[in-house]
């Protein structure tokens, strides 16, 4: 199995602060380390700053009037902020966003044909992938030639994971890939990541409020908390984490609650209170 | 910490809905009326009324009037030279008519009237969207300027087809005509406009208001959660069209005195309030006021310092004045592209918290 | 100082002929005043403000301007000419239009502070139907007359004119109507080419000038069978036709050219000490010459102005008076270096609208010159009397002016 | 299942009223693609009714020809023993029937405060002069419907982000305006579709006590589209499975997870 | 009567014709509005813009020269050559792409991912601040502009519609011109935007910034790309236009002519462009035609507009738009 340790770190993110508008600050000294070859886990509740991260790593903070305004971010040694996300992609960092963002006037086909937009490798190379997704993705060979605004939430979910792969990426940032999509689907777009990651070595960094999921198929995680870093360490050694085990999992000390239980009470944060 | 709100509680819902919750605000607020009911009245001569304040009003009214539609209701209208001259033909044709009338009442009617012609070139609004709906409304442009130019009876039969603003009072005061002072008119203007702006107000705080944002954001949603889309838009075209309307009957008969259907309603009318609204900023009655101001004052403010200043060529000085405003406009939308209300927003939010960055 | 400001436009739409027209303008009082250290020994300040053929801009330009106790006002645009009247009245400054503007403002018994002589729009539709007849041994019966006019209130004027006149001559009148800008006019001159009209009398300004004319040629309409009023016949209007505009006429109420004696001492004082307004290009044409007329009667008002009360720094109430005395004959205008240049004229206190004359104009696309092919013509005063009494009888009435010079 | 007489027990042993709306024989093409296919089930006054099926099934579909947004192709909706006519959206909003969207829907440009507010339009009437004046009725109507909204702010606990413009929320918060929203129509029937995508379990914990508590203080209606297998079959009275457009399963959660069609099509292995 | 149908069917025929040379300027518009969502108002300006340099360099007028007179007091005028039309051209066509350049630079670069309407402000700031640039640049007098393309009736069309129907058809030679050059543009343009890896990247572009730019489309090259073609559609349409009237500041205006048929054609097809101009000229020249005369004239400017606002009743993306998606 993959080892943390004997790896060389591909991305490092050191102590990042996000200003939105000049005034809202988001992250609040943000540090991550992804290991080559591994996936990593991003965990953490609504508003934590997940996306903001994977954002600020991709270098598209820039369109929503934010910026990165200390710390920096190093793939490979280089300053991400100097470069173009198209840059990024070329060079084998692609994001999958949150919310899909598919192309909705281009059919299914389309979308996932520009996610190889910067590949130079010839037509029969892509064709090839095309038909990698399709087998990963059965429903989108069936959809291919509708306009992906008019293709379901799970289906462009789809779509969205299958573009990122067609660029035969070396590292893939994918914020939230099981919203939506029914529990069957999740574990098999879980199933393709680890496939890939294992058998193309790629590497991810996975943005998840599934955190069952995630820490299942994980190498590593951190977790966040208001724009900060408050937990991190080996998916396996999280999963363990009685805190984690509450506040994420949704286990007790006496297995998993029922939902109709949780209105008798409400729980705080220890670590925050 | 110059600028705070913290402290400044409100025990009823009343109270938080106000239009300024905040002190320090309303403060401001109050000065600014002060000093244009009390002071600026009595020192304003003929250039600043004719050059700055009087177009200045006037186009702080229209502007409201396009941003109701525009920044709140989300339709984009490329019309409102048109529906000015709707304004502008009304309250003449009702000047000449009924001359005894105060000029307040046929302003009004002038509005009313644009309101109407207005709701029905919004009808296809319905159908059509966004930019669609922004060329579709250049017919009720051309149209209107074409109808006014073509049929006579519009003009009074007279021989060009200029419509020139008889003397009319109130109060025995001359309002419209050459014998009108300055204080006057700006007088006049001012009224109307803080009305204007008053009742913009209650507007979009209310049912009303949210009805027009909701279509703006997503008319879709808008209706699946019962908003009408017909009606909710057929208002804003109305009460757009109706501030838009006085803008118009002001603009002809208090503040030109004469006017030509084409040259003074044309195309070029429309895009320039549109600009107001949006350098001022989409969905914000300050945004009106302060879009205005800018796009009135900037050209004569350019000129005084291109040709008065530095003493350059007229024809130099125009051609930079139209790149200096176009690359201010370009700038200002990078900078924030929500306009100078944002700005001031966002300045305020720094003042809040200064002297920390955030 | 005496203080005439140069309402121009060298912008906008209509910015290729305001820009011969200012330079003619401030080039003639540039001349005065190096020549002649001004008039009467006065200095003349001519601020220059652009106005871009807009009304908003016209306003701002004549609020900064009046007060510095301004003569005369000439912006050249009807528009503003509307929107001015009653301001000038009001504030009592001249407003000077010759050969636009309002044209029932030749009734000085009604507009005090207006003058627009040596000529107005009726005139200019009288004197070119009377060429027509002219051409035709007077008789136009049976003829068939289109007016392809600017759809705007200054192309809408010579309208009630030329239906009175059709009506006395026995020709038919078709009016075609373009809409400014005019980019597009197929529609109209395959109307005309439908129609077969014997004349074309065009009532244009800016690009629709050019676009008429080469359409015309297109369809080849005879090109000497075509009359644009004066707005209408400069040598940018002719230009993008080229060789086929040639024979194309238009009226003018003052000579064209550069062979004028004053054209020597414009060189010495002017152009060669690099004082000029302009490029230098425009020397002579039309708008140019236009542009020195205007210039040129008022610095005569204000000289006769001048003469009459005695003392060099004129008011503007004075230059009034200077303008409805007057008396502009042959011999001074030989004396200024114009001979032939314009028709004489003598100003009264009701009459602000001159001997209402006006001439053809020649097209020759091979000299890339305009001249002469007729002499002055009269406008028809029996037609037009009345109608001039007419119009500024409603102007006297809606604004409650009661008439002068009884 | 067509008495539409007295309650049922259901297998969580609480009991749900008569039949409120019946959707019948409901077919929706688009196209050549069949989103529904004569698909008929009903919802029974204070049940919390789930829709769940693999992605594409039609679900969201299935909703919004219940809100009027889509015209079922054939079919008939019930309401309240009465056919439903063609109506447009904004009057089947009026019949007390209110929803949350899949991709969210809010009113970016407006604050939490307004988009909840933009719930009670319906019930809302003051006309436009009176508003534009601010006079009586426009002011008393809105500082009482601003205090309904203020109850329903408390309850779902959102209380510091009232003034905040919804578009600068993180999802989570996103979801929980939306659920207000629908909640300030009073609605008859509440239509949730994935109102828990994209949360933690401690997100959807609150979720969960939220939707359960208006069900049990106001008895509202709920249909739940959700494909988080542990809250459906807590929180559902009954639940429909849709597969590729067609009805593969109705019946309480138990039954469902039972059912093999169900495991095969949507499940992949028995749930825990 | 006879008469009558074959007057109507030459000012159909003249409809077409005029209708096509305002699809040269619409196409400018769907080009960028495809690629980047941006409903470019400088279009027009644009063509007056590549018309005053074209001219400028045939006629080696020197840049600035007003400026520079006024400045420094001296009587610039023209460096004293001649450049042939074709060089002309094509160091136009360098013109407008360094303009394309320093627009993507200096403005679009920056507005990545604003509100269409924040775009089409921007545009509009663009127009103004290019219509002084270019009266600046080249001055404000009008310019004649030839390329050497013929103009005025087409005489065999003339003679063989005369044999035909005892009435010779008025059809301009420059219209002809313009009807070839169109079809050339359309075919290619079409082609590239439909079959070619770009062509479907600038379709994403306009769909989603964020997500282009994720998928490592560089929005930087795609807009210069853009607008570099727009350019010269914009120098195509300048000439046509040119030739005709002269190259004047009113130049600019016929994007007022372009926006009906864009609207009917639908603002993301480019053979809608075409078709919507071939439509609302024939429209606009036959209502002229027939019922002009009846409410007095001039009536071509507006009736464009209601021609088209009629059609979008019906389609409200424009015969040959893309669908709008409504789905919640
Ligand atoms: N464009 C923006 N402008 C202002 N604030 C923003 C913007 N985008 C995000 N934020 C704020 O930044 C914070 C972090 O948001 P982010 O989207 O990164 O959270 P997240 O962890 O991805 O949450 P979720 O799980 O809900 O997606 C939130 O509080 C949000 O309100
Ligand atoms: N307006 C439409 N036009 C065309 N096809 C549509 C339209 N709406 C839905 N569809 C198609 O109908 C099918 C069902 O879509 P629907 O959104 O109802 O699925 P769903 O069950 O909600 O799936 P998910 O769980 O992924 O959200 C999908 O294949 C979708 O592409
Ligand atoms: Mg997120
Ligand atoms: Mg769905």
């Amino acid at each position: 199995m993959f080892d943390a340790a004997k790896t060389e770190t591909l991305l490092e993110v050191n102590n990042i602060e996000v200003i939105y508008n000049h005034v809202i600050l988001v992250l609040k000294g943000v540090s991550l380390s992804v290991p080559k070859g591994g996936i990593t886990a991003l965990l953490g509740g609504n508003g934590a700053g997940k996306t903001t991260t994977l954002k600020a790593i991709s270098n598209l903070l820039h369109s929503e009037r934010g910026e990165v305004t200390k710390g920096s971010i190093l793939y490979r040694g280089e300053r991400v902020q100097d470069m173009s996300p198209a840059d990024l992609v070329r060079k084998g960092v692609i994001q999958v966003m949150e919310g899909r963002h598919c192309f909705e006037h281009l059919t299914v086909e389309e979308n996932l044909l520009t996610g190889a937009y910067t590949r130079s490798d010839g037509r029969a190379a892509i064709a090839q992938d095309l038909e990698m997704v399709y087998t990963y993705f059965p429903r989108l060979k069936e959809r291919r030639k509708s306009q992906a605004g008019y293709t379901s939430g799970g289906e462009q979910q789809m779509v969205a994971m299958g573009r990122a792969l067609m660029s035969r990426p070396e590292t893939i940032l994918l914020d939230e890939p099981s919203m939506g999509l029914a529990p069957q689907l999740v574990e098999q777009i879980f199933e393709i990541v680890k496939a890939v990651n294992e058998g193309e070595g790629v590497t991810f960094l996975l943005a998840e409020q599934n955190t069952n999921v995630a820490l299942r198929y994980a190498h590593f995680g951190y977790i966040l908390e208001s724009g900060r870093v408050v937990m991190d360490g080996p998916a396996a050694q999280l999963r363990e984490n009685p805190d984690v085990k509450e506040f994420y999992l949704g286990m007790s000390d006496d297995g998993r609650k029922s939902f109709r239980d949780v209105r008798s009470y409400r729980r705080r944060k220890r670590w925050l209170a | 910490m110059f600028y705070r709100e913290a402290g400044d509680f409100k025990t009823s819902y009343r109270a938080d809905s106000q239009t300024f919750p905040i002190r320090l605000d309303r403060m401001g607020y109050v000065a600014a009326l002060v000093v244009a009911y009390g002071i600026v009245p009595f020192v304003i001569d003929d250039y600043w009324a004719n050059a700055v304040f009087v177009p200045f009003l006037i186009y702080a009214i229209a502007a409201i009037g396009l941003n109701i539609l525009v920044g709140y209701a989300g339709q984009v209208s490329l019309g409102t030279g048109g529906f000015m001259a709707v304004g502008a033909y009304a309250v003449y044709k009702l000047m000449t008519a009924f001359p005894d009338v105060p000029i307040l009442i046929h302003v009004l009617l002038a509005g009313g009237i644009t309101a109407a012609v207005g709701v029905l070139f919004g009808l296809p609004s319905l159908r059509i969207k966004g930019f669609y709906l922004a060329v579709a409304t250049l017919a009720a442009q051309f149209f209107l300027v074409w109808l006014f130019n073509k049929v006579p009876w519009f003009y009074n039969y007279s021989a060009s087809g200029q419509i020139t603003a008889p003397e009319r009072t109130m109060f025995g005061i001359f309002i419209t005509g050459a014998q009108t002072t300055a204080a006057a008119k700006y007088l006049f203007c001012l009224i109307i406009l803080t009305l204007v702006a008053l009742m913009a107000r209650n507007l979009t705080r209310g049912t009303v208001g949210r009805k027009w944002m909701a279509i703006r954001d997503m008319d879709i949603a808008a209706e699946i959660i019962g908003v009408n889309p017909l009606s909710a838009k057929v208002t804003a075209f109305a009460v757009s069209s109706f501030f838009i309307g006085i803008a118009g009957a002001l603009l002809f008969s208090v503040y030109l005195g004469a006017a030509e259907v084409g040259e003074a309603f044309g195309i070029n009318k429309s895009f320039l309030i549109l600009f107001m609204v949006i350098i001022g900023g989409l969905g914000s009655i300050f945004g009106s006021f302060a879009g205005a101001a800018f796009l009135v004052l900037l050209p004569v403010f350019l000129k005084n310092v291109l040709v008065g200043g530095f003493g350059w060529p007229t024809d130099v000085a125009a051609h930079l004045e139209l790149m200096i405003v176009g690359a201010l406009i370009v700038v200002f939308l990078i900078v924030e592209p929500h306009g100078l209300a944002q700005l001031w927003r966002i300045a305020k939010e720094k003042l809040r918290l200064w002297p920390f960055p955030h | 100082d005496l203080t005439v400001p140069n309402l121009s436009y060298r912008t906008g739409s209509y910015a290729a002929n305001g820009i011969p027209y200012a330079d003619g303008f401030a080039d003639y009082f540039t001349l005065l005043n190096e020549r002649d250290g001004g008039i009467g020994g006065e200095k003349v300040a001519v601020p220059e403000c652009e106005t871009a053929y807009n009304t908003e801009k016209g306003v701002e330009c004549y609020e900064s301007t009046k007060g510095q106790a301004a003569l005369a006002y000439n912006p050249l645009s009807t528009g503003i000419t509307y929107q001015l009247i009653p301001k000038v009245t009001a504030d009592h400054h001249v407003l000077y239009t010759p050969g636009y503007g309002r044209t029932s403002s030749a009734n000085g018994a009604v507009f005090e502070w207006v003058f627009n002589y040596p000529a107005n729009y009726w005139d200019g539709a009288s004197v070119a139907v009377k060429y027509m007849l002219s051409q035709n041994g007077d008789d136009l019966k049976g003829k068939k007359v289109a007016l392809v006019y600017h759809n705007s209130a200054y192309g809408k004027e010579p309208i009630r004119t030329l239906e009175e006149l059709a009506k006395k001559h026995g020709f038919e009148l078709v009016t075609i109507a373009v809409d400014p800008p005019g980019q597009e006019q197929k529609s109209q001159w395959l109307q005309i080419r439908r129609e077969k009209p014997d004349y074309v009398l065009m009532w244009g300004w800016g690009v629709m000038n050019q676009v008429a004319i080469q359409e015309a040629v297109n369809i080849k309409f005879p090109m000497d069978h075509m009359i644009g009023v004066w707005w209408s016949g400069s040598e940018n209007d002719v230009g993008p036709a080229g060789e086929g505009a040639n024979g194309y006429k238009a009226l003018s109420f003052h000579g064209v050219g550069s062979d004028y004696p004053i054209y020597a001492d414009l060189k010495k004082y002017v152009f060669d000490a690099g004082k000029a307004a302009g490029a230098g290009d425009n020397l002579g044409n039309v708008l140019y010459s236009r542009g020195m007329y205007a210039a040129m009667i008022i610095s005569e008002a204000i000289k006769t102005a001048q003469e009459k009360t005695g003392h060099a720094a004129v008011t503007p109430e004075e230059v009034r008076d200077g303008f409805e005395n007057l008396n502009l004959t042959e011999a001074r205008l030989t004396e200024l270096g114009l001979p032939g240049f314009a028709q004489e004229i003598h100003a009264t206190c009701a009459d602000h609208g001159g001997p209402g004359t006006a001439m053809i104009l020649q097209w020759d696309a091979a000299a890339k010159k305009w001249s002469a092919v007729s002499d002055w013509i009269e406008a028809d005063k029996d037609v037009l009397d009345p109608l001039i009494a007419e119009d500024s009888a409603a102007f006297a009435k809606e604004g409650g002016i009661a008439e002068r010079c009884k | 299942m067509k008495d539409t007489g007295a309650g049922i027990t259901t297998a969580e042993g609480g009991s749900v009223g008569p039949v409120l709306m019946e959707l019948r024989n409901i077919t929706l093409r688009f196209g050549g693609v069949v989103a529904i296919k004569d698909i008929s089930f009903d919802i029974r006054e204070g049940e919390i009714r789930a829709i769940i099926g693999p992605n594409g099934a039609g679900k969201s579909s299935m909703l919004n020809v219940i809100s009027g947004f889509y015209v079922p192709t054939e079919g008939e909706v019930w309401f309240r023993g009465e056919k439903r006519g063609p109506m447009k959206p904004y009057q089947v909003a009026r019949l007390g029937i209110a929803r949350t969207f899949q991709n969210i829907a809010l009113f970016d440009g407006m604050s939490v405060l307004d988009n909840i507010m933009t719930g009670r339009l319906t019930l809302m009437h003051s006309g436009l002069l009176s508003q534009a004046m601010w006079w009586g009725k426009a002011a008393a109507e809105e500082d009482e419907h601003r205090e309904k909204v203020e109850k329903i702010i408390d309850f779902l606990e959102i209380q510091n982000i009232r003034k905040t413009p919804v578009g600068r929320l993180p999802y989570g918060l996103k979801k929980r305006v939306e659920l207000a929203r629908a909640l300030a129509a009073e609605p008859k029937i509440l239509l949730l579709d994935e109102p828990m995508a994209g949360m933690n379990v401690e997100e959807k914990e609150d979720m969960c006590r939220f939707i359960l508590d208006v069900n049990d203080e106001f008895g509202t209606t709920t249909v739940l589209i959700e494909h988080d297998m542990g809250v459906v079959m807590d929180l559902s009275d009954r639940v429909v499975v849709m597969d590729y457009g067609r009805k593969i399963g109705d019946g309480p959660p138990d039954e469902v997870r039972n059912n093999q069609d169900v495991i095969d099509a949507y499940l992949g292995v028995a749930h825990a | 009567m006879l008469d009558q149908l074959t007057y109507a069917s030459e000012a159909a025929l003249n409809g077409l014709m005029a209708g096509v040379m305002y699809s040269l300027v619409a196409l400018g518009f769907v080009l960028i509005y495809k690629s980047s969502g941006v409903f470019n108002y400088a279009q027009g300006v644009m063509a007056l813009f590549a018309a005053l340099t074209l001219v400028g360099i045939q006629k080696g007028q020197v840049p600035f020269a007003h400026l520079i007179n006024a400045v420094t007091g001296g009587h610039l005028e023209t460096f004293g050559w001649q450049v042939p039309a074709v060089l002309a051209i094509l160091l136009t066509i360098v013109v407008m792409i360094g303009m394309a350049i320093v627009i993507e630079t200096l403005v679009l670069k920056h507005l990545v991912n604003q509100a269409p309407i924040i775009l089409f402000m921007a545009t509009i700031g663009l127009a103004y601040f290019l219509e002084g640039f270019g009266d600046v640049m080249w001055g404000a007098d009008i310019k004649t502009l030839d390329v050497g393309l013929p103009q005025g009736i087409n005489e065999t069309i003339e003679s063989v519609t005369d044999t035909w129907f005892g009435y010779g058809f008025f059809i301009d030679n420059l219209d002809i011109v313009a009807a070839i050059v169109s079809v050339a543009l359309v075919t290619a343009l079409t082609l590239f935007s439909q079959y070619s890896k770009q062509g479907r990247a600038l379709r994403a572009v306009a769909d989603d910034h964020q997500a282009a730019l994720s998928v490592g489309i560089s929005l930087r090259f795609i807009w210069v790309l853009v607008w570099s073609i727009a350019g010269f559609v914009a120098l195509v349409a300048g000439i046509m236009w040119g030739s005709k009237s002269g190259v004047q500041f009113s130049l600019s205006m016929i994007a007022l002519k372009a926006l009906p048929v864009l609207m009917l054609g639908g603002f993301t097809s480019i053979p809608g462009a075409i078709v919507g101009g071939l439509i609302i000229g024939m429209g606009e020249k036959l209502f002229e035609f027939f019922v002009g005369p009846l409410i007095g004239g001039a009536t071509e400017n507006w009736f464009a507009y209601v021609l088209a606002l009629f059609f979008l009743v019906f389609r409200p993306q424009g015969l040959f738009g893309e669908r709008i998606i409504e789905r919640v």
